[in-house]
């Protein structure tokens, strides 16, 4: 099921304008602070009523300003984070969990409420009312309030900016499994690059109330022009699938082109499907295939692009058995090494380099 | 006890009877009135609001006469309501009838101050997860709103027990019937030597109401801190 | 339609309720019947037997209203009597002050000062518009009328009285007897003013089987006790 | 306008006076109490939320009688209050003290209400950045509360528009000084066939009130809009 | 100035028990979410009134449960940045910006006010209420809300988590120029390990209501047994000071024992103290010095110490001219390349690593 957004509003001064359609898995929307995020996932929620435009979730109309249809957010059966929690503060936890059960239908797996609890580490919390939690144990009931009334469209607002990174990394593969394992659709606004990497199927970049850049994770995190992650974030996207599993604990993959990868073991089953996030500033560049060095990865590529900044430093687009790879370095390092366009170097990562936090199991095909 | 005669005994059991239903009646429609006057629009609200604070604007005694003159066995609502077997004339209903209706303001005023201090933000976390208008009212608004129907109640239920203008005007003071402790406490001053009858009959309706008072206090108090997350 | 047939329902004059808490008690005793008694304003009392109040008699303080139901129809008018009277006295709340004469020499100006006169409402309640007739009557009024503070009954001016905040008041004779913190300085005479008569009656609509045996207990020998104990005097034979 | 006569126009305006005294000077008092009631633990608190109920509960003429015998020219605080030239008995203030005592629960109610529903993360913000109790009740307490200080006091106002039988008892009816509108419509009720004339002076009360009404629906929807931040 | 901290409380489950020294500078509160640091923060602000303990700030006793000394919030002078803003709704941006400065001192520098707003992109929300504000306009504001007041003690609790990337690297430097140029100290809440590593003078570390680790930031996350900020964050902490500018936009700086590192330009004199955290997943180990390669730090080092982990890595401790620098590589790459305790190895790391976001004036000695 996909959503179909494109709408027109105005409050005072901020204009938004925009239309994307996010295909079914999840949506990145990935924007300064102040670009229209929550106001565009307000709109879908239904509690923002858009001047004008049309939005739609698979057949549905949700919104069409032209054929005056407005669906009340009751109707739309969604599961929205909010930015601020928004706790009910007269029900315990427990109560602001099963909220959203009242009013959907009956027919969720008997385990699935205990296995939410257990992700998001809040069993002890159950019988306290919201007033007594702290800020990430609000977050964590707020993110399982949604989860848990089996929406048809998850919103979720920023869900995991006030959680310490081991929390994190512990709520991050369930939002994996949502996005591979059902069909419902998820938006989701985050500020951190490692997140978006990881878990978009589809990355809507806004400014001012505009889109900028929409497209595949692939390609929008790939782009050298598109740094609305800060220049720090920049990389390239490779979908692979995974080889075999060596016996010291690391995994092949194979991309495009029989590129091989070695990371720390991913514990799937050979022939998944792996996404793997590689930043620019993590490749190295040599003229000479290095000797003796710890990396694992030594990767033949021809220099596609060589993109000097205004700093010292320069931004290198490489085709690796034609995967797009990208590497920071410095000019004067380009300089010494002679690097000029369709040059054959090698780029040298470390296996876990490749792994750190960006490696995702690719959305499904189609 | 003999502190006071069986006549001021029926007295006092009338007025609680009376202040008890005048609240608990005036609840339900308190309730309607104030959430439509502080969350809907619509056509009329200046005078829903308005003839809401009637009661409070106009002498009592001028609202007695008006209902003795619409709710009246010969008035227009009380003969129809006196064909379905409904009577407040001269009746203790309608001393109840009287007294909700003098303390009506007050508690939608109550009621309508707690609502509208309900963040609405919480109300659409109640939409977003399926609950329709009438769901969200009753899961989040009205357990929000409790403090305030419960100070509104206490407040209908003390101008209840206190109200007498209206109700003499309206019912009448007819013992063990309509006599309430402020119609009983009423004709005690209107004689030469009652004030120390009169004053007993104030001491006991002071004594309820306060009771009443301490009680909301703490209920309310519970609320607070159950919210507050202790 | 009246109350059920073993007890009659009164509807008197707040005034009077002192001397028919006794005469209700004796009845009781003396026949077994009861009679209950809703004691409020005489114009709250007429209204509502205009709308069609359960009473079987109607004693008010205020010959007007029971005027006023006659003229509807609503009192079976071969039954209306003259039952009480009453009279006007000028009180002060000094007690060492000395009796007066009340006549039209009377320098109630000099008295008052700076002060009030006490008096009901002079154009509303009985006592007031009594007061304020025998006033104009001895050619007082126009001398006594700023200085004037109406209370809605006469107990309410009898209190401004009694607690001193008006030096002297014009109430009736029963409420100024039972009063120990007021001094009567004397009586108007019963000339500068209309009667004051307390009317009973017998609502028509009244089934009750006990009505008439009460109203003529109320001229009976105990009730004209009772009543003159409250110091009024009762005008039935 | 020949609708009314000149002693009822002197009647409206010393009603409008007494309306607006009783509520104007009975909100610092109010909102102090109602602060107290709210945010502080003290002894004696039930004793004065007791207190500040009283008026409801008791009768009126037993509220004017209790008036009469303190704030008279012979009662306690009367006599003081007379030797620095500050008069009740008799006199328009009277009438004003007489409906403010009246009105006053209303007020601290409402008050109360709007200050609990204030979040007092709110005001620990304030003394964080420096504010003392005192300037964090002045610059967030007290506006957050302005929608409860306004509907309290036109609470307030239309009863003590309305208020009549303490305000009769305390300071009587004297033409041009202490005569209220709604004790001129007592006065016409009490007559017979009066019900007319009642009813022209009821119909100026009501529609006054009606304009206070109307007036603090605007500002309190004015407040309620800066405050959501359109 | 600095902050003694040594409380006891109690919420009924939760048990707080710990003690610290906060030196002057920027003491960061780390700890998984519900481990205690909003109550810490509390209680240093007066508003929760522990149970029992002592807090001092220089020779100001805040709080003295033995001695029954407790200061009111508004005499602590604090310039709170909570973890939810806590705006005041009914004043405009502008009057909540200058709500402390009616309560402080009035010596501040005329052009602060422009300066803060400046910083946090404000401007245009001036006029505007909370209620009319993004999150994160509403966190920028709080943030210039606590600065402006001129307090002598910062409590920031995780005030950029709902920044963007870009937003942050423009706070950052005003809290490090904080930190380094005025006395003021500042105790900050925070989950991202940059910031912490960028920030932080010391740290504490916290787990259910307890310290586990303390010390300056060098100790704490130069310690491979101290990961609590998730394995990917483990790294040394360097202390350097500026050597020179090269004219390619490289700057080179000076650690103990002459070891040089080159990073891209610092815009400092030469001579000022800088702080580079360099995190161990960015380390290469090579036996030979690798030549015609684009990473320009190069160190010889002496391996002190190898650590094998449960899974397919090592951490390396390494020693660099007297340096603790750490480096994570994969066990397969410890055997192939036959590293051992004691063996001179060549640490190999990219400018561009060494500079992202890990870059920090050094705490003034002392
Ligand atoms: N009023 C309260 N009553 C009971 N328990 C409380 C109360 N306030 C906080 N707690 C508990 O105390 C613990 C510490 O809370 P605190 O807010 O200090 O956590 P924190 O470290 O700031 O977490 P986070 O990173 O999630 O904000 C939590 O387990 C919380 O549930
Ligand atoms: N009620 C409102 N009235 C006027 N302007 C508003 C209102 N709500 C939001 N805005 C403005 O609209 C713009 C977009 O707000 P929105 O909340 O969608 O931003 P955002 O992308 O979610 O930002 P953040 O990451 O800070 O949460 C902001 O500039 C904000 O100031
Ligand atoms: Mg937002
Ligand atoms: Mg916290």
């Amino acid at each position: 099921m996909s959503l179909r957004v494109s709408i027109r509003h105005c409050f005072g001064g901020f204009q938004l304008d925009l239309g994307f359609e996010a295909p079914p898995g999840l949506t990145v929307l990935f924007g300064r602070s102040g670009s229209g995020k929550t106001t565009i996932v307000n709109a879908v929620a239904g509690l923002l009523r858009p001047d004008a435009g049309r939005i739609a979730l698979g057949d549905q109309v949700l919104f069409d300003s032209a054929r005056r249809i407005w669906q009340p957010p009751h109707r739309r059966r969604l599961g929205y984070i909010f930015q601020d929690a928004r706790l009910f503060p007269h029900l315990t936890v427990r109560q602001n969990l099963l909220y959203g059960r009242w009013f959907a239908p009956r027919d969720s797996p008997p385990d699935e409420i205990d296995r939410v609890i257990d992700m998001l580490g809040i069993a002890p919390l159950l019988s306290r009312r919201p007033g007594a939690l702290s800020g990430g144990e609000r977050q964590r009931v707020a993110i399982g309030r949604a989860l848990l009334a089996r929406p048809r469209l998850i919103l979720a607002d920023e869900p995991l900016a006030a959680l310490d990174e081991a929390r994190k990394s512990e709520i991050l593969p369930y939002f994996e499994r949502l996005r591979d394992e059902t069909e419902v659709p998820i938006l989701y606004v985050s500020h951190a690059p490692a997140e978006v990497a990881r878990l978009a199927t589809s990355v809507v970049a806004l400014q001012d109330g505009r889109v900028t850049r929409h497209g595949s994770a692939t390609d929008v995190l790939g782009d050298p022009e598109v740094t609305p992650l800060g220049a720090g974030a920049a990389g390239a996207v490779i979908e692979a699938s995974i080889l075999r599993h060596h016996e010291d604990g690391l995994t092949e993959l194979e991309a495009a082109g029989g590129l091989r990868l070695l990371i720390p073991s991913v514990p799937r089953a050979p022939g998944t499907p792996l996404r793997v996030h590689i930043e620019a500033q993590d490749v190295m560049l040599a003229t000479t295939r290095p000797e003796r060095i710890s990396a694992l990865n030594i990767l033949p590529c021809r220099i596609r692009a060589l993109r000097m900044g205004n700093g010292p430093g320069a931004l290198v687009q490489l085709d690796a058995c034609g995967n797009l790879l990208l590497a920071r370095v410095t000019q004067r390092s380009v300089s010494a090494l002679g690097l000029c366009d369709g040059q054959e170097v090698f780029a040298v990562l470390k296996a876990v380099s490749v792994a750190k936090g960006a490696i995702a199991g690719g959305p499904r095909p189609g | 006890m003999s502190l006071l005669g069986p006549d001021e005994w029926q007295a006092v059991a009338l007025s609680l009877r009376v202040a008890l239903w005048a609240t608990l009646a005036g609840l339900p429609p308190g309730i309607l009135v104030a959430y439509a006057l502080a969350r809907w629009e619509f056509p009329g609200k200046q005078v829903l609001n308005g003839l809401v604070h009637l009661p409070l604007i106009l002498p009592p005694v001028v609202t007695g006469y008006l209902l003795l003159l619409t709710f009246g066995t010969r008035g227009p609502i009380g003969a129809a309501l006196k064909e379905i077997g409904i009577v407040f004339a001269f009746h203790w209903t309608g001393a109840a009838l009287a007294a909700g209706i003098m303390a009506f303001p007050l508690l939608v005023r109550a009621i309508r101050l707690s609502i509208e201090a309900v963040d609405p933000k919480l109300e659409q976390a109640g939409a977003t997860l399926g609950a329709s208008r009438l769901w969200v009212f009753a899961t989040v608004t009205l357990p929000l709103t409790l403090p305030g129907i419960l100070a509104g109640a206490i407040l209908a239920f003390a101008k209840a027990m206190g109200e007498f203008g209206a109700t003499i005007t309206f019912v009448s003071n007819i013992p063990g019937q309509t006599q309430t402790l402020p119609s009983a406490i009423y004709a005690f001053l209107q004689v030469p030597g009652g004030e120390a009858s009169a004053l007993r009959l104030v001491a006991v309706s002071v004594a309820i109401a306060m009771a009443a008072l301490i009680l909301s206090e703490v209920l309310s108090r519970r609320i607070a801190k159950r919210v507050a997350g202790a | 339609s009246g109350a059920c047939a073993e007890q009659v329902t009164v509807f008197a004059a707040a005034s009077v309720k002192t001397a028919m808490d006794e005469i209700t008690a004796r009845f009781t005793e003396e026949t077994g019947e009861t009679a209950r008694v809703s004691f409020a304003g005489s114009s709250a009392l007429a209204r509502q037997i205009q709308a069609g109040a359960p009473a079987d008699l109607f004693i008010s303080a205020n010959p007007g209203w029971m005027d006023t139901l006659e003229a509807d129809g609503l009192i079976d008018d071969a039954t209306r009597t003259d039952l009480l009277g009453n009279s006007l006295v000028l009180i002060a709340h000094d007690p060492e002050a000395g009796a007066v004469e009340i006549t039209s020499d009377l320098p109630l100006a000099d008295m008052l000062g700076e002060d009030h006169l006490a008096m009901a409402l002079v154009e509303a309640v009985p006592a007031g518009i009594y007061g304020k007739a025998a006033l104009e009557a001895l050619g007082l009024w126009n001398a006594g009328a700023p200085k004037v503070a109406q209370a809605d009954n006469v107990r309410a001016a009898l209190a401004l009285v009694a607690t001193g905040e008006a030096p002297l008041g014009i109430v009736y004779a029963t409420d100024a007897h039972a009063e120990p913190s007021v001094t009567v300085l004397g009586s108007f005479p019963e000339d500068s003013h209309a009667p004051i008569t307390y009317p009973v009656a017998r609502i028509r609509d009244s089934d009750s089987a006990v009505a008439d045996a009460f109203l003529a207990y109320l001229q009976g020998p105990v009730a004209r006790a009772a009543f003159e104990r409250q110091g009024f005097t009762v005008l039935t034979e």
